[in-house]
């Protein structure tokens, strides 16, 4: 899950990472009450699950208390990528001598940690390593011996710090490491990392953690939800609340599978035979009825869909199951789209009948079944 | 090289007693795997499906012989189950548990490695000798003793896929799901160092899916000459987008890497034959062989 | 340094160990107060530094507000081991089902933490190696792979702890390995640890931590010589505040060497020549005429010594140096009492030459010099 | 087999520009010892002794080739100095460094031992090659080169002890220091294997004090067969009394276990000659060649 900066920096000042004095807002008299009490220009961004705020308008500058009611009643309530702004964060303006870029994510070739660290702060890490590779440095980490003084030590020493200033940055790098292994992040990037005058300061800060460690998080959970704001379409969210592993396409034929490979191979089927898949719903593992109805159900809604193609290869799942949510699902929405069903394994000769007597075509293969779904939703 | 199974690969099950450990005990049982004992703390002195359960590994030791574990251990428990495995020294340690947090992940992999051991997994079908044994989830209706090897990151794609090569009468001799999640122990080389030297493989199915780069680097360990048997592969998601994750925690396209053109051409490339359609890999392999 | 029960209970809550409620007192009426907030009987302990409190006396019991008044009022201020008891911790009596030992120290041999574990608590865990060994379950903790929840659930059950009880105990002794371990415990143990009804409880706590990593916990600092009050002799304490690295024996020649190993076999070589130790006092390695002057006037002081024995050997220590903290310290106590050096190596020569104008006798082995200190010793 | 040195071991000292650091650096060049590079993080770029100064060991091994590590590091930075030592694949790293929490050295001697590595201390003088190189602190001109070996946990009776054995004529071959810490990295029984397969110890002296058992293993492994040589021993702490630490962190009886009696009595069962005076180790040593 994603944090918002102000909840990220929350996290950095928990260890100790130094950050610009700030505060989260959310009317615009706490922007003047702030740059009154700081009588320094603020700057004052908008918080919101999306990259890209800077060039859409969501980072503006005040110098006096007027300027930052202004600009903050301004801000708020506008739109950036779809999504309202509901809070700021007010914050220092900072004396940047140099912007640079710091990381932690995860090395799946490598299976560990890694660091990331360049001179070129204040771009896309990306659009460095596209452009000027040599410009990044990277450190992994080793899973059993974790991140000492010295591989920090090197890290800064390679982005051109010496003395002080090499070990000022060393404990930078040391703290996002620790914060980026106990909060079980994907990411943690500070981008950029100011060097001021006699020290370095976290200017940005983004946190995003792994779903699968919340429960080693409890405090964030409840956060989940609304943290996927900017991630996820409408239609995604809703899937997400009915647990269902749901990712929206921009065709029109709804796909069903079990499974996250057979689903995507199923799409590509779809796709190799001129079909376009509305979505990519997983079934997962052993689906009661009621799941499947529900699936089915989900897909069917859509206004967009013209046929649905459920492939259920069984194992754990039953055909006679799938079968019945299959049916109910669309006794209950008196749906008329058709539903080509393509089903084997477990069951399958059970299921076959249910979905025969209701009227739905059962196929052999994946392949017949994406054909046929196809020719379905272009007749439709 | 890792470790797989045979018929008499003595196999503990951690997580017995949960419903999925129970369901695919009985399961794994009846295929033919010897599941010797099973383990779950607090639970020790019941049985299961007829299989004694124990507190600990240890204490399971102390009165069966074991060689490997498989685990159904929910995630927050799930690396410490992995960890006992491994420090009792049982192989392959095949982990079917899905969400576990990546960082226990790396932690495993990497203490693993420090043991020799082979972890299957995390979030994996498991893997299946055709015939005498399966340590997983696979239904076992669709494979048949025979000459393909396959290796897949999917489950029922795999499943799909060796239906079509049993369906061709091939057969499978031992079959290996890798696992769904970005960090996972066993990858493609892996395996397939171990079928150049398995006499019962006589060619490969490999199938692959987007993200990472496992692929890309299967490819290049191919085209280095060392893997010489027949191989033919499918890489599943042409038709996913950037940037969402498509079921498994480890299929997404992150910016430029992992795209499944990505690795269907560089597969090409090593002489790889690569099938549009699921069923065209197992056509592909009776061709080849 | 040794912590107080108090104290280290207070670490234990830190660490989610359960322990009964309870709090330190100074004042009779603050037991009154606690028994009457418990409602229900207390058990009231002297807090000191030293072992066996029990038997003298140390430990008492109180039913009623009164009762409990009284006995804090009897406790405090009397003497325990030569150590006035100036503290008391109140706590809630326990409905103890079964006492167990736990603990944690460090095992040299292995060189790793070691977790001991017995069905014996209540008694000395030495006098249970000693008679019943059979009944210590022994874990050693891989340094580098840690304690996990599977050691854990081991020792619990080879103490005889099934189901819950099983997974309680072991949720306790997680605990205090973390604790020990993030503590830097030399040793930590519960004795008794109570079994309850429904689960266990720490009756006693004891944490001793590493005087080297007091770095890491600040806030110990402070606590450090006082609580050493137990452990070193009056004259020991003040060696220590003077940073001299002391032990006091009970013979009646001076030892001061440098170099640990060497004033031991100084100490074995006068004893095998018939003589007694007063003390042993290690300079260490490089110590400035101060500093020797500093050690040789602390052990001519003590009115105990009869006769004074330095030997050293030079290396980084240099023989002027130590000839002129001899000759310093003798002129400023205008001591007579008999002092004999042997010295070697750097310097030499030049230590020599100043001792003698001081009419301090130099010799060139230790041998000789132990002969000649007991001999002086046996005259005066 | 321990790791030691020679003429030709290329040392770096980390800690150098610290005021012991410095202080032995010069006494260790002036011995031979081919001292090539200094560690001092935050320091890189400056000289100390004529060694250049480098802020990492792997920015050091950048210019020179290195083999071995000192460690003048104080206690509070020591475990992370010798990892990066262990880590850059230096052997041995002797760490000279006192007051190091036993935490740490626990820590650092089995990640050592992950990676094959010889730790020497904490809290050691240091080991001797007499006559060619010296990576410690022991004054030099006790040293001659000849025949004996030596191993002793403490410094200072080390020193005295090997002044016996120059003064009767026989002279040192390798001289190692424990280190006077209740956990060490090595311990007498490695250096008695090392003696035992080096051509140039005719005979070795042992030297124990109070504290541990590790010189009852060193008895045991000496009554096993597997060490030939002559040895004789001495060990500190008789009129030690129990409880309390003597000097050491290590010496010091506790309980039953760690007297001076308990380890002079195993050491006699052996075979071993145990003198009741230093000098008697160098007088037995001379009538044992």
């Amino acid at each position: 899950m994603k944090l918002l900066e102000y909840e990220a920096k929350d996290y950095f000042r928990k260890y100790g990472i130094p950050t610009p004095e700030g505060c989260m807002i959310t009317d615009p008299v706490q922007a003047r009450m702030f740059i009154e009490k700081l009588g320094k220009p603020i700057v004052i961004k908008a918080q919101l699950p999306v990259g890209g705020r800077g060039k859409a308008g969501g980072i503006q500058f005040a110098d006096t208390p007027n300027e930052a009611k202004n600009m903050a009643a301004h801000m708020l309530g506008k739109q950036i990528k779809g999504l309202t702004i509901e809070k700021l964060y007010v914050e220092e303006k900072l004396d940047i001598v140099n912007e640079i870029y710091l990381g932690v994510t995860i090395d799946r070739r490598n299976k560990s940690h890694v660091i990331l660290a360049s001179s070129e702060g204040g771009v896309e890490i990306e659009v460095v390593a596209e452009e000027t590779p040599e410009k990044i440095i990277r450190h992994l980490v080793d899973p059993v011996n974790g991140l000492r003084s010295f591989h920090a030590n090197l890290i800064a020493k390679r982005l051109g710090f010496k003395g002080r200033k090499m070990r000022q940055f060393a404990d930078f790098v040391m703290k996002l490491y620790s914060l980026a292994d106990e909060m079980d992040a994907e990411l943690t990037e500070i981008n950029p990392l100011a060097e001021l005058e006699d020290g370095f300061i976290a200017a940005d800060a983004r946190l995003l953690v792994d779903n699968n460690a919340l429960f080693r998080h409890k405090e964030l959970e409840d956060k989940l939800l609304s943290s996927l704001q900017g991630e996820l379409t409408e239609r995604e969210m809703e899937a997400r609340a009915q647990d269902l592993t749901y990712v929206e396409l921009d065709g029109d034929i709804g796909i069903i599978g079990n499974g996250a490979g057979l689903t995507m191979a199923t799409l590509d089927t779809v796709m190799l035979y001129g079909g376009k898949a509305a979505n990519f719903l997983d079934l997962g593992g052993g689906a009661t009825p009621e799941r499947i109805e529900k699936a089915v159900k989900f897909v069917l809604r859509d206004t967009r869909t013209k046929a649905v193609f459920v492939n259920v290869l069984g194992g754990i799942t039953r055909g006679d199951h799938t079968a019945q949510g299959i049916v109910a699902a669309r006794q209950e929405l008196g749906s008329v789209k058709p539903i080509v069903v393509r089903m084997a394994g477990t069951k399958e000769k059970e299921g076959r009948r249910i979905l025969k007597k209701a009227g739905i075509e059962t196929l052999d293969s994946m392949e017949e079944g994406a054909k046929l779904a196809v020719k379905l939703a272009e007749g439709s | 090289m890792p470790r797989f199974i045979d018929r008499d690969t003595r196999v503990v099950v951690q997580g017995i007693t949960g419903s999925q450990g129970e369901f695919h005990t009985r399961l794994m049982k009846e295929y033919g795997t010897k599941i010797v004992a099973g383990v779950t703390p607090g639970r020790g002195g019941m049985e299961e499906v007829g299989i004694p359960v124990f507190d600990t590994i240890v204490e399971a030791k102390e009165s069966h012989e074991i060689d490997a574990s498989i685990i159904f251990v929910p995630a927050p428990y799930a690396l410490d189950a992995a960890l006992e495995a491994v420090e009792a020294e049982l192989d392959p340690v095949v982990v079917i548990t899905e969400g576990i947090p990546v960082r226990d992940s790396i932690q495993l992999v990497a203490r693993a490695k420090l043991n020799g051991t082979t972890i299957v997994g995390p979030n994996t079908p498991g893997l299946i000798k055709a015939g005498e044994s399966k340590m997983g989830i696979m239904p076992a209706q669709v494979f048949k003793k025979g000459d393909v090897g396959i290796i897949s990151r999917s489950g029922t794609l795999f499943y799909e896929i060796a239906a079509h090569i049993t369906r061709l009468g091939l057969g499978e001799s031992t079959c290996v799901g890798l696992g769904g999640d970005p960090v996972v122990g066993l990858e493609f080389i892996d395996v397939l160092r171990w079928f150049e030297d398995d006499p019962e493989t006589k060619a490969v199915a490999l199938i692959g899916e987007i993200g990472g780069d496992a692929e890309e680097r299967a490819a290049e360990f191919i085209s280095g000459g060392e893997f010489t048997k027949p191989i033919a592969a499918y890489i599943a998601g042409r038709a996913a987008v950037p940037g969402k994750r498509m079921g498994h925690a480890g299929a997404i396209i992150q910016g430029s890497s992992g795209s499944a053109e990505s690795k269907i051409n560089a597969l090409k490339k090593a002489g790889v034959s690569v099938g549009d359609l699921p069923g065209q890999v197992a056509e592909a392999l009776r061709e080849l062989l």
